[in-house]
């Protein structure tokens, strides 16, 4: 079984921000239901491009919906440009830590959240470098690398 | 908080009579069932009658059993000892339903050691492809392995009649029945088996002791190569109480056959009518009338297995959301590829396995929990809305 | 009747610590580890512990403790591995007082797998010939493997010295520790060893427990192969309660090992000097500088070891006429024929082995009892006349 920390079972038992948000001017959708996990991110952006709302529908295991959750905390109040900043280590620390083999479930996060910030600026992700190692969640080879090196 | 234990098929919890069997035998009879003491020839005679016991729920000869430390232990030395006869022989057979301890193996035999493995494939009921297992048979075939019942369904294979078509050709055949022993009646004599494995934690017995049996007048070979011990079949010191206490479990399992077949198994058609009834898009995996008395594997839509279990895990309820033996990953299991289970509700899977000790309380409490449990988590699934998936 | 147990070589009294340790986890927490639930998990935490405790005996780290069903499980594991991680090399290497654990493997290798076999020998007291041992080591050598203290004679090879030389020329070192642990202090870093093997059953812990230690960053390949358990090294359910009692019997290990080099070693010589002084043409087998602190291989003149063995049993003593991994003839065991023991004491051997739970009074009664056997036994030998050898 895995070692959840009491945050991260707080969040999966007790989500924050879990819905579909009527008024979202930015949705990401990442994953399916194939693959066995799936977020669709929730935003709502004001005109400074400020995050002011935030919520999240998520298909997949405790640590996929305690990072979703922490997510839509995480993210509002900040603008697009800090939230782009958000990775998926942050998600891993506001948590208190996610066991190593389940760091790819907030990978995911990070991965909705970039692509309803270019739902909302109209913009085309660019292709990423690396091998796609997941296809569900658009994770590359480096990515995943980079998740475990930034999360030892 | 009181633990509902449904999670037998994973392992199950030594019984009473069994510990009161192998106390004994820890700080007081100790000695080397081997040694040429009255103290530890004490030891030789229980584990002697502990073999009858054995040999008793399969209906074999307490020559044909040998005592290994765990189910994958004796799938293991099985394989090992036909390939070890028939050193020329290259394919070997199985389906691709099989526990790792069988299908891992096979896969190593395949990439490692150039074996031509034959996966024979189940429909979606879980049922072998008989057809495609006879065609499969050579005169180059050395062994052909299938579980009697599958741990993650329950899915009954019909290996009496498989067995007699397979030795019929001169071909041994070994069947995993590790879940099936207790559950249903196993007859080695009658169903012609050459090799047969048995796991004594699925039966109310400690983890680590197994056993295989092996035909009388089949030249085995021993996997772990060592002293005397199993006259000569398997080295290593014999695990003098685990033995008794299978022993013990073994009387124990044959006395409560009946019980499986009648009691547990109410119970477990119960949970699963008011599952079905009380929950939506909701489905039972693998062949409903050629299923285990105790096992309910069943799937609910737009949700994730793990999700579920940790819902079930706050009210004491254990179960499982598939093979125990999982890597980490949430990929839905073999067995449920296999049988073509559609992924909507392969990924919300749960399999809930039953026993003597379960009672109608603990399914009604299983009951009200899954209800609400899957309510949250449908709340919110992106695929699920306004009742239904999407 | 009492017992007076001195085969503690052969096998040991579990630890009613132990025991305490081990019972609440067959009936009560009998949960499988790898579950998802917290039932299961509880018990994931104990053998998380156990295995440090495991490690700290033998100055290892957790992770490279894999827990097997037996010592001879460990030895074939190691064996099995070293041969898969260098399929090219031919030449494996041991002594030929090895365990038949080690010795019968590598004589089914060299026999069946046409491996090239060194059996380095030993001298008259016991002690391996370095030169020959040294000479032998090639480039096509898969592995070394060499006990660290011998089971009959309780004779030590010098470990840390052999395994420094061998792991220098690049080739793997595994030693069978089964003996060693508990008795010498083992320190596995300090003595460049890349596996080692233990058993629980020989330090108090249950039978059908035992331990591999793989040095971190070695390429290792499983030999039971099946799910992921011990990270993908030894697949089978967790053999939990054992694990959990071999965890506090490592721990008890590692405090009495000053009581095993002081008081056990004590009596053990008080037995062998009383037993020389009281009985005429008497010889201690092995290096008596160099031998474990509780064991005495003693040969008596003239009398055959299975009688003396059925006198002491008259009274309640347990010992042993050599290995307990007897097939049941009364050949002088392969250890003291290695080391030239004349057959007309060979014959006459007796292994004492002893543990902190024997007393001085115990001692006493061996040496009485054995007084008068030796001497009913003499007078009916016809090698024996006049108080002398004939
Ligand atoms: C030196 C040595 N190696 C290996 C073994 C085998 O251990 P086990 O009986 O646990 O398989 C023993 C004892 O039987 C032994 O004394
Ligand atoms: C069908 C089947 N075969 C083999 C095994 C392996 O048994 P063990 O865990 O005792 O090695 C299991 C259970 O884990 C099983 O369900
Ligand atoms: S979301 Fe994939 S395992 Fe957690
Ligand atoms: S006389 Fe009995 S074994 Fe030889």
């Amino acid at each position: 079984m895995w070692e959840y920390t009491d945050k991260v079972k707080d969040h999966f038992m007790h989500p924050r921000n879990v819905g579909e948000l009527k008024d979202a001017n930015a949705v990401g959708e990442t994953g399916s239901l194939n693959c066995g996990d799936a977020l669709k991110l929730f935003l709502k952006v004001d005109e400074n491009e400020r995050i002011v709302d935030a919520s999240f529908m998520t298909f997949g295991c405790a640590s996929a919906v305690a990072s979703s959750s922490a997510l839509t905390e995480i993210v509002k109040g900040m603008t697009l440009d800090e939230a782009a900043k958000v990775t998926n280590g942050d998600i891993a620390d506001y948590l208190g830590g996610l066991p190593k083999e389940k760091m790819h479930c907030s990978v995911m996060g990070k991965s909705a959240l970039q692509k309803a910030i270019a739902d909302y600026r109209g913009i085309q992700i660019m292709e990423k470098p690396g091998e796609m190692v997941c296809e569900c969640f658009e994770v590359t080879d480096l990515e995943i690398i980079d998740a475990v090196k930034a999360n030892g | 908080m009181n633990v509902i234990y449904t999670d037998n098929n994973a392992t199950t919890r030594v019984a009473d009579e069994v510990i009161e069997e192998m106390l004994p035998f820890f700080g007081g009879f100790y000695g080397n069932p081997s040694s040429m003491h009255t103290f530890g020839d004490r030891v030789g005679k229980k584990i002697r009658q502990a073999r009858q016991k054995v040999a008793d729920l399969i209906h074999a000869d307490p020559d044909e059993i040998i005592f290994t430390s765990c189910g994958t232990e004796s799938d293991n030395s099985a394989v090992f000892s036909a390939l070890n006869a028939y050193p020329d022989k290259k394919r070997i057979i199985t389906s691709n339903v099989e526990h790792p301890a069988i299908l891992n193996l096979f896969k190593y035999l395949r990439d490692k050691k150039g074996y031509d493995v034959v996966l024979v494939p189940v429909d979606k009921k879980g049922d072998l492809d008989l057809d495609l297992l006879y065609d499969s048979l050579s005169d180059d075939t050395a062994i052909v392995s299938l579980m009697w019942a599958n741990n993650e369904t329950g899915v009954i294979f019909p290996i009496p009649e498989i067995a007699e078509k397979v030795t019929e050709k001169g071909i041994l055949f070994h069947t995993d029945a590790v879940q099936a022993a207790g559950k249903i009646p196993i007859d080695v004599r009658a169903a012609h088996v050459d090799m047969l494995s048995l796991s004594g934690h699925k039966i109310h017995a400690p983890k680590g002791i197994g056993v295989l049996y092996v035909k009388k007048g089949m030249k085995f070979f021993p996997y772990l190569i060592g002293g005397h011990q199993e006259k000569g079949r398997r080295g290593g010191t014999e695990n003098t109480v685990s033995i008794i206490g299978l022993g013990k479990a073994c009387e124990l399992a044959a006395q409560q056959l009946p019980i499986m077949n009648t009691q547990v198994k109410e119970l477990r058609d119960y949970l699963q009518s008011q599952l079905l009834e009380k929950i939506p898009s909701v489905s039972v995996n693998g062949d409903l009338e050629n299923r285990l008395p105790n096992t309910l594997s069943i799937g609910f839509d737009a949700v994730e297995g793990e999700s579920i279990l940790l819902m079930l895990d706050k009210e004491g309820i254990c179960a499982s959301s598939g093979s125990a033996c999982t890597s980490g990953s949430l990929d839905p299991s073999h067995v449920l590829m296999a049988m073509e289970v559609p992924f909507k509700s392969a990924h919300g899977t749960i399999r809930f396995s039953l026993s003597h000790y379960n009672t109608k309380e603990e399914m009604d409490h299983i009951v009200k929990t899954m209800v609400s449990a899957i309510e949250t988590l449908r709340a919110m699934s992106p695929f699920w809305k306004d009742g239904k998936l999407v």
